[in-house]
């Protein structure tokens, strides 16, 4: 098979895995974990086309960096925000912080 | 011969990140489901190791396995449901319509967009060669630097937001 | 600027243990390295007691049994076994308390107690080391100095009955053997 | 035969699994040395003998130390994660073997030569703070997850200045591997970093101290405080493993710092490999002479240290290098 | 898989007392730490509440050796007791030998010859510097200093050298004696003491450089366990944790016995009250015990080491007594009542170490758990002294 199509479709696969995981979970961690398997997708769809189509090489990876760079920073920020829905609600239970009362 | 070897390279590494994406999902321990995510990310990796892009790969693993994860693994810790337990969480019914939703989401756009990848593909190069890194740095402080610079500045408000909220925290108690 | 200067101060003091413990690694060892060498300061250690022999008979007590370290011993781990000469059976030591206010001494300033008409004859003097604490009341109330430390420090054993120690047996045994070795010297 | 045997050796897999193979050799020999080592550097500041009744000054106490941690059973608390406190000791010590590829011994003698070298050593070295906080959560013991989250904020937390005085290194010689860093280093003794980059020196070392999570920085596994940290409920070799990995990383960083600050193989007269593991092990030695003399300090203080100190330092390092660099350009 | 660790207590009554806590707020672990623990230094317990690693609230809990040491001054006659002073406190065993002795004699009006006095003193501050020397090391220890203990074990090997030449024990020592104390010193003993009290001033600047200068050291005493004189007035603290806050009272100086009104010391003191000035102090009073024994071997007069004029059995009169001695952890006191028989008819024993302890629960409120071990460390714990 087309070895681009491979790495793409192992990149679909993370994304669907990841959108499962995101509707399945319930705490916010969970999908947190969900959103960087999607992340991680992207990053890899992102370079698989860079490297084996004649786009432009340092597009792909630096992209794919950027991407990383990016999920770090998510991930700092949803930490932060978990703490403190955990803080106030005693729990991260995304359906018990449905309400926007505080 | 290299072929062959590349080929088992790319089962093995798309073994892991499907069995490290289930556990990531369906693991009712998160800290379980964390190092299903761990295991994909270094699928990940072998992939970009796989497509001659090495530096990619081990920024994977150096920012990733080891920050963003253990960012997580803090996240777990420090978030535990009274009377539950730490790093435990019940997922939500199975096999209800919820379930079905859940694998209908999760499916349907990886189908679709399956179906064009593999229709419209356009037919892959052989490999090029590996982009050396000071090519990469030139890319990033020249065309991209406006990228460079925003992903700092992400990074610099993410880190502040993290420091604010957690001080609010303290002053909440 | 200040802070730096004390960041470096603290950076000094660490360099200084560092130069201590580097002399202490040069300087040579201060540990006695037991199987291959003892410590030799044993003379003035006090180990369990031991029973002291009559000056004209080596095979002989001086214990005039009068029971004082018996009833002085907090920890009651003397047994003493006697009888008196023309008695059939002998007098085995009251099991039961004996701290009654009439026989306790204290320590007795070495006097002598007063004279025996009847002849008493050591049938036993048992020594429970596990249950003594060294504290040296036995050796200070006896009146004829018939109870001694020894400097045994390397005692040690894998039952009990290794701490229960028959310490009339251990003095005649001493005197066999130092007569025997006495016997031989004078052969050769 | 012999022929086809070098051919096999110079096709890179061949030269790569000829490489694995030597460094866990390497490794387990390694672990007994530095266990004698400790034990006998602390003997002698102690001014005591250190292990002497094994075999000839007891140089076969480290063997013993093995056999009986090998046949001791491996009991798994009650209430622990199975999978997870089980996984943890091989996750420590599994990237070990990763990390001595790209460590340049000799001119030769190098696992692989991969031109992001010092990149794979910090992205692997970065596992061993999961593998303790996977040790920390799944022992079930309040003692194993405090020291769990002492050694991964530790670990993140010092791994900024450690890159940072990498990256000045990485900035003068415009490339991150080890091999060609140590190269440039052969011109004398005063083309060695160390007298170019002190300071990043200093902190290269301080940080490598804390990575590694020895005395003074020995929070994770106080033993004052948590008992042992996030080893308290192992036995046998799954404490056996994660000390093996402690002190493998001991050497790691030591080798690193070799290669990036001191010349790498750098010396006279004798062959390369001789001062490269010299040097190693002097820098080793430092590092117990550390332990045995120095109190522990408090975590905040480790945390200020690295934050107030290390990091404004390492950055302030970094830009001073690279101005000179554009400088002298 | 259960990883919520406090849901899986079993709760005796001391855990079971923090769960109140638990309920409202989620956020705490609780801790036990101890028995068995490197930084209790003998079966102590302290159970703590933890809020990351800040201590909320702490509880010491007594009575893993309880030794029953009251209860059996009161089965015992009056000399059969006394080796069980040496076991109360074993590291300042002369001490507690020396409270129980001198109870006596005060009750029954013996009086000790004035060599005997002056070798009480010797020897008890010997024992004192062994003491502090023990702690010194045990304080390093917990702050993750592994060499020092051994460093002050070989200066503490020849204090115990020293003794064992009169005391013939090393450590549980049983030497004084009611009138007096066993054995008369030996020309050897005031030798090789003289010898010890040179090196031992030329060690100490030794022993400031390696750890009391020490950047990492002050950085875990200072400003820790901060402890006001008011406070510790209010849980009857004395000794050198006392003295570290300021406050300077020494049995030795203010109720003085024997013959410290004779002889000429300083009483160190602090000024913030904070481990490292109960370090300080501790550090200081080795010096200042130097100097007691060399004017003690100076003065020390010639005579009889026990009362000659002592009664034949040990039958205090009826009436009570309190006695008091200053030990290396503080005020040792022992209180008699005697109803005229041989035994006693009440003893109770007054330890430093279980007032000091009583601190612990103030002092480590709101710190770290790094710290609290430094605080229980700078209180110099014994902890058979506290379950006596």
């Amino acid at each position: 098979m087309n070895p681009l199509v491979l790495f793409h479709l192992a990149a679909l696969l993370l994304l669907g895995l990841g959108l499962y995981g995101i509707t399945r979970r319930r705490s916010l961690v969970g999908m947190l974990i969900a959103v960087e398997l999607m992340l991680n997708g992207a990053g890899l769809a992102l370079v698989a086309s860079a490297r084996l189509t004649p786009a432009a090489d340092e597009l792909g990876q630096l992209g794919a960096l950027l991407v990383m760079g990016l999920a770090a920073a998510e991930a700092t920020l949803v930490l932060a925000i978990i703490l403190v829905v955990a803080k106030r609600w005693g729990t991260s239970d995304s359906a018990t912080i449905s309400s926007l009362r505080g | 011969m290299e072929e062959m070897v590349a080929s088992a390279a790319y089962g093995l590494y798309l073994a892991l990140i499907v069995a490290g994406g289930l556990a990531a999902v369906r693991c009712h321990n998160l800290v379980r489901a964390l190092i299903g995510l761990i295991m994909t990310l270094f699928g990940v990796a072998g992939m970009y190791f796989l497509m001659a892009a090495p530096f990619l790969a081990l920024m994977q693993i150096l920012i990733y396995v080891g920050a963003v994860s253990v960012l997580i693994f803090f996240a777990i810790m420090l978030t535990r449901a009274p009377g539950g337990e730490a790093g435990h969480e019940s997922l939500r019914p199975r096999m209800g319509l919820r379930e079905l939703l859940s694998v209908a989401s999760g499916l349907l756009p990886a189908v679709i967009l399956a179906g064009i990848v593999a229709g419209y593909a356009p037919p892959a190069l052989p490999l090029k060669s590996e982009v050396p890194l000071a090519r990469l740095g030139q890319f990033l402080t020249g065309p991209y630097v406006l990228a460079f610079e925003l992903i700092s500045v992400v990074l610099v408000v993410a880190m502040a937001g993290a420091v604010l909220l957690g001080f609010e925290r303290r002053k909440g108690q | 600027m200040r802070r730096l200067m004390k960041a470096l101060k603290g950076l000094w003091s660490l360099a200084v243990g560092l130069r201590i413990t580097a002399v202490e690694l040069i300087k040579p060892q201060i540990t006695v390295h037991y199987p291959r060498k003892e410590v030799d300061n044993l003379a003035t250690y006090r180990g369990h007691i031991e029973l002291v022999p009559q000056d004209e008979d080596p095979g002989t007590p001086r214990c005039i049994m009068c029971w004082r370290c018996v009833d002085i011993c907090p920890s009651r781990c003397i047994t003493l076994r006697m009888h008196v000469q023309g008695e059939e059976t002998g007098r085995a030591a009251d099991p039961g308390l004996r701290l009654s206010p009439d026989v306790q001494v204290p320590y007795s300033q070495h006097l002598a107690p007063p004279p025996d008409r009847i002849v008493r004859v050591l049938d036993g003097y048992r020594l429970n080391y596990s249950l003594c604490s060294l504290c040296g009341l036995c050796v200070q109330s006896c009146p004829v100095d018939a109870i001694r430390f020894t400097g045994n420090a390397y005692l040690v054993g894998t039952t009990r009955q290794t701490f229960d120690i028959d310490l009339l047996a251990r003095l005649q045994q001493r005197a066999a053997s130092t007569a025997a070795a006495r016997g031989a010297a004078r052969a050769a | 035969m012999i022929a086809q045997l070098t051919a096999w050796l110079m096709h890179p897999l061949g030269h790569m699994i000829a490489a694995l193979a030597a460094i866990m050799a390497f490794v387990g020999v390694n672990g007994l040395v530095l266990v004698y080592m400790e034990r006998k550097v602390a003997g002698f500041i102690q001014r005591r003998p250190g292990p002497y009744e094994v075999g000839p000054q007891g140089l076969l106490q480290p063997v013993a130390d093995a056999g009986k941690l090998i046949s001791k059973q491996l009991a798994t608390p009650e209430g622990a994660d199975r999978l997870m406190f089980w996984a943890a000791p091989i996750l420590s010590m599994a990237p070990v073997v990763i990390c001595f590829l790209p460590i340049p011994f000799s001119p030769l003698l190098t696992g692989m030569d991969v031109n992001l070298g010092l990149l794979l050593i910090l992205a692997f070295s970065g596992l061993n703070s999961l593998a303790l906080c996977l040790a920390g959560w799944g022992s079930n013991n309040k003692y194993s997850l405090l020291g769990a989250a002492r050694a991964v904020a530790q670990a993140v937390a010092y791994e900024i200045p450690l890159l940072l005085s990498v990256l000045a290194v990485a900035f003068q010689t415009g490339s991150l591997n080890l091999s060609v860093i140590a190269q440039e280093q052969t011109r004398g003794l005063l083309s060695w970093n160390v007298f170019t980059h002190p300071l990043a020196f200093f902190i290269f070392f301080v940080a490598s101290v804390a990575e590694t999570n020895r005395s003074p920085f020995d929070l994770p596994e106080a033993e004052s405080e948590l008992t042992a940290g996030f080893h308290t409920e192992y036995s046998g070799m799954g404490f056996g493993l994660f000390f093996l990995a402690e002190y493998s990383y001991m050497v790691i960083v030591c080798a690193v710092a070799t290669a990036l600050f001191l010349g790498g193989w750098d010396g006279p007269v004798l062959p390369g490999i001789w001062w490269f593991l010299a040097k190693v092990f002097g820098l080793i030695f430092v590092m117990m002479w550390f332990r045995w003399t120095f109190p522990r300090v408090r975590f905040d203080q480790l945390l200020n240290i690295c934050w107030k100190w290390l990091i404004p330092l390492g950055l302030l390092n970094l830009v001073v290098t690279a101005l000179m660099i554009k400088l002298v350009r | 898989m259960g990883h919520d660790v406090n849901e899986k207590l079993t709760g005796d009554f001391y855990t079971k007392h923090f769960a109140p806590a638990l309920s409202e707020d989620g956020d705490t672990l609780i801790l036990n730490i101890g028995p068995q623990h490197p930084a209790t230094h003998g079966v102590l317990r302290v159970v703590v509440e933890l809020d990351g690693e800040y201590i909320r609230k702490s509880e010491p809990v007594l009575g893993y050796i309880h030794r029953m040491h009251e209860q059996m001054g009161e089965v015992k006659t009056y000399p059969q007791y006394l080796p069980n002073m040496g076991r109360v406190d074993y590291l300042h065993a002369l001490a507690w030998n020396w409270a129980y002795v001198g109870a006596v004699e005060k009750l029954m009006g013996i009086t000790v010859p004035p060599r005997a006095e002056y070798i009480r003193v010797i020897t008890c501050e010997l024992n004192r510097i062994s003491s502090h020397l023990l702690w010194w090391g045990a304080y390093l220890l917990d702050l993750g200093g592994f060499t020092p203990i051994l460093y002050g074990f070989a200066d503490r090997e020849r204090i115990l050298d020293i003794l064992q030449i009169v005391t013939g024990s090393r450590l549980t020592y049983c030497y004084f004696r009611f009138g007096g104390v066993v054995t008369d010193v030996t020309d050897e003993f005031i030798a090789l003491t003289r010898q010890f009290c040179r090196d031992f001033t030329q060690r100490l600047p030794m022993y400031r450089d390696l750890v009391t200068g020490n950047m990492i050291l002050r950085g875990r005493c200072e400003d820790i366990g901060v402890l006001s004189p008011e406070m510790a007035r209010r849980y009857g603290a004395t000794g050198p944790v006392l003295r570290g806050s300021g406050v300077a009272y020494d049995v030795r100086r203010f109720e003085p016995y024997s013959v410290y009104d004779r002889l000429a010391f300083d009483i160190p003191t602090g000024q913030a009250g904070d481990a490292m000035d109960r370090y300080e102090v501790r550090m200081a009073e080795m010096a200042q015990s130097v100097r007691i024994i060399e004017q003690a071997l100076e003065a020390l007069p010639a005579g009889d080491v026990v009362s000659p004029d002592l009664p034949e059995r040990v039958i205090p009169p009826k009436g009570e007594i309190y006695f008091a001695v200053e030990g290396a952890r503080g005020k040792i006191g022992v209180y008699l009542l005697s109803d005229g028989t041989a035994k006693p008819y009440r003893l109770k024993l007054r330890s430093p170490s279980f007032s000091n302890l009583s601190l612990f629960a103030e002092l480590a409120q709101g710190t770290l758990l790094a710290d609290a071990i430094s605080i229980m460390g700078s209180l110099d714990l014994v902890i058979p002294e506290i379950d006596r």
